[in-house]
């Protein structure tokens, strides 16, 4: 029965500060012990795979999350693209830089000046990758280019603008909002890039108690938390 | 500088377990190694020798890529280890040993096979004559003498295996109580906009953890010279 | 009995002998550089002829065209090099138990006094090499080499650093002891310490032996 | 195995250019303080015996965010560095050089220390009755009998600094031909769901490099012993 | 002159030694363990003497009451070590050669050419030490200290690894040396070897001086 009442969560790192508040309640509500791993979703993708002992895995973008399910160990049904962010243009606290309007033919490249412009790596960090085909489809993509500075992480990319290392940075808006060091100074359009989904699923390994954590993934005790980090609720809560 | 919280101390814990099994059990094998490399000529030794190193030219989240497709529940050798002799690394503290070795193996053997390349062989002659048998050659006068560097590579193995940290997680995730050491609660905790303190705290435990080791085997090397030189 | 032909290639030297000694103390006599050490370590096994054989009481230790090669450790040959090769992680007292150890003989303890009280060491026993003084280390080099019970000793001056009145001492009990039964070959350049001791005599030069008796050759 | 994109190819001549700066630079300072840890005694001496084992025990993620802290543009001795010699560490390739320094900075330490504690004091007692000076006895008897250990710590130290990439990425960031290495490639790759087969083929090419230093290593380190050991 | 005027204690052993020499060769004599290499060691700098004064020539130096010590390198004074401490890594011809490069002297091959003469040591100059037999290796160590033409030579046993033969072509150009003007401390425990040498015999016995004077005190 102790099986029963415990959980492992496979999470994307940078769901940590919410989903940690979330399995609090949880845990309170239910008497479930909640584990969490939290890695990067490639290697938690590659993990369950290889047969981890996950029940719930919630990726930070969609490819990890289809390269899963293709992998035929994710039950399928569960997923549910749970939560939706936006990706904004932040620069130094102290930084002259504001209010930018980021729309097409929008030339950042002039606005980093002769400083770098930080994200996520554009080939793996999903922010990175959403920044770069946000560029692309403004037209500012080529410009600017060889401006950027592709950091480890979100956090890492944070970090630089945070310190002024880096003029410009482009990063979730959860981020950004909890970063005292930077502000920010435009908000990409949503229609600029895919959008940007963080689903979540069982495995196919699952406990039945899964399914239950899920449904609590979607209610409104876990909405407010999960607004309060400035997520967007892409689905209708239950209550 | 507030309280270590039960969870930090489970990595803790765990760290010390972990770093402290994966340098007992490397070390033998860091031993026979070092003693191979140094002492015998055989064909395919320079291929030996670079696999040892591997680990250290790999980028940490290939190694342990590598480890989760051999090791892993799934994995070439983790399902026939798992199926006849019940043993498991998957997502276990056991992997995280297993990753924390490998990534500091070559840091012990290094130390190791020059301390033994250094032994004098005039005094294995010696021993010899006196009807040491070979092993008994090296048990009783090359091992001893090559001491500083079995102390040497253990601490460096050591001290790695305690900032370890993008073999394991790749390997056996960062499971809080299984797999979550101290190098991958301070990842956890960087990855969180608010967690710098708590990774600063995390961050002064592994270097009082560090230093302890390092005192340690001072003393131990303090002694071991002290014996050699006589005085 | 002793028997070696050997031929042995050092860089431009080359050691070419030739010789059976009956003798108990078989006494190596030459001229620094004249191929002595290098000759007492092919008889030890330390190092291989090029081409010959060395036998000992009929036994076979080296044959290079049978392929013969027994091993340093299975010789049961005692060695006192002339350089004292001692330990310098083991005292004293570790030193000279060394070869009962791996040859797991039983403890003499009356043998260790009576060879530490004529080696004068006796005082030595917790010391480390490293804080012994040259002649003291070479005293210890033959007390260990003395208590592993070899079949035969080697000795490479092991009188060379010490002082007249301590040679006067220990040469008798080296001739006791060749009078007890252990044939030994023993180097030196000093012929007078080799007319007390030796019961034959190999004279090399240059890597050739040039003479071959008793101790009469020494003129 | 297809081609070797352009990319990749700067890649590779940047963790070379990398690679060998480090190690070159961080040498000699290997050697002094080496030798200060082995044959000196001093107050702080455990401190800073623990200072350069930090790298090592610490996520190489914390490494470079100290560096950033440190010698960023805005960092304290970063700013002054630049105001004042003019010498920029931050998104630049000698940043790169600079976090592999320091990374492998324990591995370059260790070996060369050991090297110097065994070499016998005897023989520099002997140099110093010649009139040598005592920097004459350290350049010409110490450390030319420590070479084998000033060799191994240049290879595992190299080694490190091909394979490293947490310290770095997060230091200077990842920029294509200034500061991507190998290794940050190779991490890029493998992020990406179907990167698997071009990090396959740059984890072979840092394999070469690393056989190849390797087996230089070896054949110098060969030399050293023969010319130590005189056969 | 030389001075010596010094306690030091080694573990149990206490040396007590208190000696003046004008000789220009002063012989030290005395069993194995009386104190003849420690007592060298602080004439050559290498041990510091626990109290006492050293002097050389009226310069001092060591006073521990005054806390001088010169250091080794700075007391030109040759040393030929008991155990022959030459540079695994350099060749005989580099080993011998050392002391004229450290101390900045020109070179002077006639020297380099006499003295390897003398020591029948011309034909090993490109070999390395571990390929020396042991007296080849003693002689170069003595052509070593002999070649860095210092103002006082110390020699500990040297001639101790030697057959007669050499002996007798070596000792007769040590006694020229003297004549020449470099004073020597010479250890040994070869009475004939110091009647013929020595000007001035110390005779150490348990760490304390027991006799002082001409060869006359070489009972
Ligand atoms: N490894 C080697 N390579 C080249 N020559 C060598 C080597 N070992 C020894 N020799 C030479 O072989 C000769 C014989 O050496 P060996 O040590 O046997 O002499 P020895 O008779 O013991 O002399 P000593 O009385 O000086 O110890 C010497 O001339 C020496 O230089
Ligand atoms: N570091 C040390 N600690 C303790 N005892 C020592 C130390 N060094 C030397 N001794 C002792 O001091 C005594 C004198 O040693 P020293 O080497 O001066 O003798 P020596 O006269 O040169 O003898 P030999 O002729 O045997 O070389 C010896 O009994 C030795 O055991
Ligand atoms: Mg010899
Ligand atoms: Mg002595």
């Amino acid at each position: 029965a102790a099986q029963e009442k415990s959980l492992t969560i496979f999470a994307a790192a940078s769901m940590k500060n919410a989903l940690d508040e979330i399995d609090a309640a949880y845990a309170a509500k239910n008497g479930v012990k909640i584990t969490v791993s939290y890695a990067a979703s490639s290697a938690l993708a590659r993990q369950i795979e290889q047969g981890a002992p996950a029940d719930v895995f919630i990726s930070a973008d969609i490819d990890w999350m289809d390269y899963a399910i293709g992998k035929k160990t994710i039950n399928e049904p569960s997923r549910v693209n749970l939560l939706g962010n936006s990706i904004v243009l932040i620069a130094p606290k102290d930084s002259k830089i504001d209010n930018v309007n980021i729309g097409p033919g929008f030339d950042l490249s002039r606005l980093a000046g002769d400083g770098r412009i930080a994200t996520g790596d554009v080939k793996s960090v999903p922010a990175g990758k959403y920044a770069k085909a946000a560029l692309q489809k403004l037209g500012s993509w080529q410009a600017a280019e060889q401006k950027f500075a592709m950091a480890v992480d979100v956090r890492a990319a944070l970090t630089l603008v945070a310190r002024g290392e880096a003029a410009l940075g482009i990063v979730y808006s959860t981020d950004a909002k909890a970063e005292p060091g930077v502000k920010v100074v435009g908000t990409f359009p949503a229609d600029s890039h895919p959008a940007i989904i963080y689903p979540v699923a069982a495995t196919t390994t699952a406990k039945p108690q899964a399914l239950n954590y899920l449904a609590f993934l979607r209610s409104t005790a876990a909405k407010t938390i999960f607004d309060k980090y400035g997520f967007k609720f892409l689905v209708s809560p239950s209550t | 500088m507030s309280e270590i919280s039960p969870a930090e101390w489970t990595a803790i814990l765990l760290s010390l377990r972990v770093a402290i099994m994966a340098t007992l059990v490397a070390t033998p094998f860091g031993i026979g190694l070092a003693w191979l490399l140094a002492r015998r000529e055989f064909w395919g030794k320079s291929v030996l020798d670079a696999l040892v190193h591997l680990p250290l030219v790999l980028p940490p989240v290939v190694t342990g890529y590598l480890l989760l497709l051999t090791f892993g529940r799934r994995g070439l050798v983790g399902a026939w280890l798992a199926d006849n002799l019940g043993i498991v690394f998957a997502f276990r503290w056991t992997g995280a040993a297993l990753a924390c070795g490998i990534m500091s193996f070559p840091l012990l053997v290094r130390p190791i096979r020059l301390s033994i390349e250094a032994v004098d062989r005039r005094l294995e002659q010696a021993s010899s004559t006196l009807g040491a048998a070979p092993w008994q050659v090296f048990a009783t006068v090359t091992l001893p003498l090559a001491l500083p560097g079995v102390l040497a590579g253990m601490v460096l193995g050591f001290a790695k295996a305690i900032g370890e940290f993008g073999a394991t997680i790749t390997f056996v995730s960062n499971i809080p109580g299984e797999t979550q050491t101290i190098s991958s609660a301070i990842y956890s905790l960087i990855q969180a906009p608010d967690g710098d303190a708590a990774a600063g705290r995390l961050v002064l435990i592994s270097i009082v953890i560090a230093m302890g080791a390092l005192i340690a085997s001072e003393w131990f090397a303090r002694r071991a010279t002290k014996r050699l030189h006589g005085n | 009995m002793l028997r070696v032909d050997v031929t042995k290639q050092l860089g431009e030297f080359s050691l070419e002998a030739s010789f059976e000694s009956q003798g108990r103390v078989t006494g190596l006599f030459g001229a620094s550089g004249a191929g002595k050490t290098s000759l007492i370590n092919m008889i030890a096994g330390l190092m291989r002829p090029d081409r010959g054989v060395i036998a000992l009481d009929g036994e076979t230790l080296d044959d290079t065209s049978a392929g013969v090669h027994v091993r340093p450790h299975r010789r049961r040959i005692g060695y006192v090099f002339q350089d004292a090769r001692l330990f310098p992680h083991l005292d004293v007292r570790q030193n000279l138990d060394y070869g009962r150890r791996m040859n797991r003989l039983a403890t003499d303890s009356a043998q260790l006094t009576r060879i530490t009280d004529l080696l004068d060491i006796g005082g030595l026993l917790e010391r480390r090499p490293g804080k012994l003084s040259g002649g003291e280390r070479q005293r210890v080099a033959l007390g260990r080499a003395l208590l592993s019970k070899p079949r035969l000793l080697l000795l490479d001056e092991p009188l060379g650093s010490l002082d007249e009145g301590r040679k006067e001492e220990i040469l008798p009990y080296l001739v006791r002891l060749r009078d007890e039964g252990i044939p030994m070959v023993y180097v030196s350049h000093d012929a007078a310490e080799l007319r007390q001791l030796a019961t034959q005599i190999v004279m090399l030069k240059h890597g050739r032996v040039t003479a071959l008796g008793g101790v009469k050759v020494l003129t």
